[in-house]
């Protein structure tokens, strides 16, 4: 049965301004977790935040056991979590939710991730053997970089970019991820980036577009979305995302049916 | 503030302040009766899961055995499945939460179809909470829910989160008495009235759901409430509006149960903000046979079980062989 | 999201998660206007201490400069001084207090004599809040204030903590269209009618009161409730019911205030549960033009400057100009 | 003006099971503090409790600044305030309150404290001057006891008594008042403790009943009240507490007109 967890903090540092990576032990987490699949954190005892938050799995040591998420102070919760310091508690649920699809018949990977989109992409990344993995990462400028290295080291091939141009690409990592699909497909092969899915992470405008980019190349598309949650488990049915069924539409849950979505099936303007 | 005898664990802790050690098992210690009956069914202990926190159980099977619950009010179910509220559908608040749900489920057939033999399995009562935007469907939904085997039927007139709303049904004298009446006529099975606490005076509203023949009441459903974003100036939820519950609703939880239960005479199921066994026993001794849980499932998926332990803990120390000891039994000051 | 121009302090923080640097000033940057017009009283800004949280204003002139407020909303008046209750008279809920003070007052002769000289040297307007138990108290109270140098009368139909209760007045249309009616024809003075949540329709409630004669309209007064010591099996408050304020009732005061926005002409003002800048422009955004901070001065006797602070803030974020550029400017989803 | 001051702790440590002793470097509070009077405390950050919790201010060294104060975990309060730690701020209001009735005429005063009332009278033993200072102090058991050395050495006699008689005098430390006062009012002066005054601090029946002795033997009597606090600063009225007047009776605040009051004032059984 998975079990609320206590898990203890190995460490809790700052990045860059407002982003955390936060390490810690669970062998109940680290044993069984997948790419794409959170954790819902208890960010503080008491009454102070009452629903949990969720993060996604960053990366994972099944061999020490330890777990690393990594999230931006965006409010109440997370500035709590981020005055947590090692040796602390983590009260948390997980691993939660299902994965990114994988298979042997996909040679070549690619994920794009935006801003703190670009974590679970990390952890699809590390644990996937494929023989070609490209890594398309955006963020608002230089400063705002994170994980770079851990990219470099997992993937065949990483691409950077930023909105003010300020390290790599200048522009949103869709530009990027289009001039090279688009490149490819006129041109041909040219950089052997041929990819046999797509995995994204970020704003709903980016994986929209990434979506919109995969289809016309026909290449696969997995997407992975966000919602204000209620029980991170799939009971309360808060949080609703739009998919297509039967020429219909009806709500699916991110938390259980989610949060990784195949593109087509996802309502990106609903 | 005996020891409880038959109790195989050990409570280490405060009582008013003093430092107590007592053994007790950390399920029942044989020799309290939990057991409570709510017209006429009965309940193996006084905690239920309050209905849309549940689902239909199976996400909450992953964490507890479902048996060890007094029962499981399930997901309000419509005659035909709803699609629900646009999302977001839940905004935090200061100790409390505001959902939008919109009713989301996959009907009432459904339910019979898929959910129901699941939960036939679990050994705890199942209450089916009904909801409706006619008289005439909620009638309907009692008729074919009375031809199952669900233990008892839940009335929600009082779901803020939908514009057809039944929530009109709940808030008026007029408005509760019609539809109880006429539900009664079609329902075999206890019946069930849940209340709004949008209300001037829920008592009023109370009575009226027994005089045209309630079983039982069950109180309080969610106050509604908006939470806004100010950056956006918009409100949080995409539906505007939503249901508020959690701890912040508890005193006003509280209060209503106690207006009640002092009110009519059919069993009173009491539920607003539980997240603790002595939550539980305020509601217990303002009036409620049973209290339902509902937010704090959110939080803690095994919530429902924390909180009978909590009141197996306190009927312990205080020595108490019932639950029925302590229902109604403030004393005012 | 520019910075304003003219502040000489300066910002470093968040706005929907980016982090944005501006100056600003610590009191108002001059080109904000934040003056808010209320019955024809000029209040130099929109943050106004809730009645009964402030006593005469006394002991928070010991923490700040009370000519900083846009007002002060003075202890619920009675013709004759009150004990009030016995204690205690508080209790700690979730996210909020329970309170049965009872109307302990010095009456309006001892607040004439006593208290308003010296909060008239304050530089700040005066409301005066007042309660009775019969219409005629009310109409007597008014009539004795209007003779004072007061800048509005506040009335307090909503008291849950009196038995002779002022709550009758407030929680039906025939109880507030008759008191509002009767001490218009008193009252010389600005008349604000203090709406109590306490009810099904507060919309219906505020038309009444408008219709009758208020020239404003203020609300949440508290919410009724009950917090129980299960040690000692009684309520916490010697006087067994409160009234619920704090942060645990603002979802549900800003959906009343939008509600009875929408419904009235006559300027709103809004409170329940304020305890920073935001919480004050969420109200402000669902229709009032002012808001009252009640418990959380308690909790930093600073607390309304520090809202004042944070709405300057806000306002500078934004560049607004003017207060009214927010008022009732949410936009629904 | 009084501020709400934000001061580092400098210890926090647990004396006997449940009692601590908080120690604060705060030059406001030390430099102005009176015995009597107390700190209203924020034990939290957020909402998970949001009335401040006022503790009686137990020692001050004016010299460095240091401010202590001791408290029983009773409830949530004080659990976020025992889990605190040395460099931890601590959110404070104070010194508030009256203070105990001291002046040139008491050559001989008493205290007579009971359990967590005994905090309060330390302060007023230390600051106290006079001639002959005698300590009754009261515990439940040798388990409880808190301070008596502290109280051994500012005071020129300490009487003793826990209820179970495990160490002292076995039973209430109003009974063993009572033993020394009647004592020597019968007999005349034996031990030379003869008090001008006796300031009591602890149960409510305790002090009716040290105001009872008082009386009977001419002596004069002050009490340190307790009651549920909303603001702590007067304004709320939430604190009341009776007190007889002319005849009739009224309600006070115990944090302002309070929390010391004379015997005779208090309504006991109100
Ligand atoms: C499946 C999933 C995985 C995520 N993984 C990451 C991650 O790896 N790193 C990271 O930085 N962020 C991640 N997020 C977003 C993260 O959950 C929110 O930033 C966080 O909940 C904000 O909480 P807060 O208290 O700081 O903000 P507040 O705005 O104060 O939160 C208020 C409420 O809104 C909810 N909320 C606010 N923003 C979001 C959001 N974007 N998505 C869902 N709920 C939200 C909160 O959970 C809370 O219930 C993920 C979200 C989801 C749904
Ligand atoms: C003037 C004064 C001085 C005090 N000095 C000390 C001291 O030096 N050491 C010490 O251990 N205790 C002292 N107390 C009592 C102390 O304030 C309470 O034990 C504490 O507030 C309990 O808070 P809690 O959150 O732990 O308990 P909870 O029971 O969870 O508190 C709930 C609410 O009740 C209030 N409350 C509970 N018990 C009391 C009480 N006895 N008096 C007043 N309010 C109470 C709390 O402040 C809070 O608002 C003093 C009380 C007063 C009024
Ligand atoms: C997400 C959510 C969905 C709910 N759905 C229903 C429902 O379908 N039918 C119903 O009668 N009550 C519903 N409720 C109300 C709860 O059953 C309960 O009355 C309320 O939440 C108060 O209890 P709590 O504070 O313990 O949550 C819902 C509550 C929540 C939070
Ligand atoms: C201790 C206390 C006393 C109050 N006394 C009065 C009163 O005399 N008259 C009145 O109209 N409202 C009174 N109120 C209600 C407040 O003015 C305000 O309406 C309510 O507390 C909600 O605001 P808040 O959540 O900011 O406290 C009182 C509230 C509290 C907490
Ligand atoms: S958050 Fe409850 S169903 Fe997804
Ligand atoms: S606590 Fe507010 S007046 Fe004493």
């Amino acid at each position: 049965m998975p079990l609320v967890l206590k898990e203890e903090i190995i460490f809790n540092k700052e990045l860059v301004p407002g982003i955390f990576e936060l390490a810690f032990i669970s062998e109940y987490v680290s044993q069984r977790a997948k790419p794409g699949q959170f954790v819902n954190i208890k960010c503080c005892d008491g009454l102070d935040t009452i629903l949990r938050r969720p993060l996604s799995i960053c990366s994972v040591n099944r061999k020490n056991n330890t777990v690393i998420v990594a999230y931006r102070e965006t409010g109440k919760g997370t500035r709590y979590l981020a005055r947590k310091k090692a040796g602390d508690k983590l009260d948390l649920i997980g691993p939660l939710g299902n994965w990114f699809h994988v298979s042997d018949e996909y040679k070549s990977i690619a994920v794009v991730g935006g801003g703190i989109g670009v974590f679970p992409l990390l952890f699809l990344l590390q644990q996937n053997p494929c023989a070609f993995k490209g890594a398309y990462i955006g963020f608002e400028s230089n400063t705002c970089i994170v994980m770079e290295k851990e990219f470099l080291h997992c993937s065949d091939k990483i691409m950077l970019a930023t909105n003010d141009g300020s390290k790599g690409f200048k522009g949103f990592v869709t530009d990027l991820l289009a001039l090279n699909l688009l490149q490819e497909g006129s041109k041909g092969k040219i950089n052997g980036e041929k990819y046999d899915i797509i995995y994204a992470c970020g704003p709903m405008p980016m994986m929209k577009k990434v979506f919109e980019l995969a289809s016309k190349m026909g290449i696969k598309c997995q997407v992975s979305l966000e919602q204000r949650m209620g029980c991170g488990i799939g009971a309360c049915l808060a949080c609703a995302c739009k998919v297509k069924h039967d020429g219909d539409w009806h709500y699916k849950r991110v938390c259980k049916d989610g949060p990784v979505f195949w593109g087509e099936e996802v309502d990106f303007d609903g | 503030m005996a020891s409880s005898p038959g109790s195989n664990g050990k409570y280490n802790g405060k009582v008013n302040g003093k430092i107590v050690s007592l053994n007790l098992g950390s399920t029942n210690p044989g020799n309290i009766n939990l057991e409570v009956e709510i017209a006429g069914i009965k309940f193996k202990n006084p905690v239920i899961a309050a209905s849309g926190t549940y689902g239909f159980g199976r996400e909450f099977a992953e964490f507890i055995d479902l048996g060890r619950l007094g029962g499981i009010a399930v997901k309000g179910l419509t005659l035909k499945p709803r699609k629900g509220n646009r999302p977001p559908r839940i905004a935090e608040t200061p100790a409390g939460i505001l959902n939008s749900i919109g009713l989301q489920n996959p009907g009432v057939e459904g339910f019979i179809n898929d959910e129901l033999p699941f939960l036939r399995k679990c050994n705890t009562a199942i209450i089916a909470n009904i909801a409706g935007s006619t008289v005439e469907e909620y009638c309907e939904l009692a008729e074919i829910l009375s031809g199952t085997d669900v233990d008892a039927i839940e009335l929600n007139v009082s779901c803020p989160n939908v514009k057809e709303g039944c929530l009109a049904f709940g808030n008026t004298v007029k408005g509760i008495s019609g539809i109880t009446r006429e539900v009664r006529r079609y329902c075999k099975k206890p019946l069930i009235v849940k209340l709004t606490p949008n209300v001037t005076d829920i008592s009023e509203i109370a009575r009226a759901a027994e005089i045209n023949g309630a079983d039982a009441i069950s109180l309080i459903n969610t106050i509604t409430g908006m939470a806004i974003d100010v950056h956006k100036k918009k409100p949080i939820l995409a539906n505007n509006f939503g249901g508020l519950s959690g701890p912040a609703v508890k005193p006003i939880a509280v209060k209503m149960t106690y207006d009640v239960a002092q009110t009519v005479k059919i069993p009173v199921i009491g539920m607003g903000g539980i997240s603790s066994g002595e939550d539980a026993i305020e509601f217990i001794l303002a009036g409620a046979c049973a209290v339902m849980v509902g937010t704090w499932n959110f939080v803690y998926p095994d919530a429902c079980v924390k909180v009978l332990e909590g009141i197996i803990k306190y009927l312990g120390i205080y020595n108490h062989k019932s639950v029925y000891d302590l229902v109604g039994k403030l004393e005012l000051n």
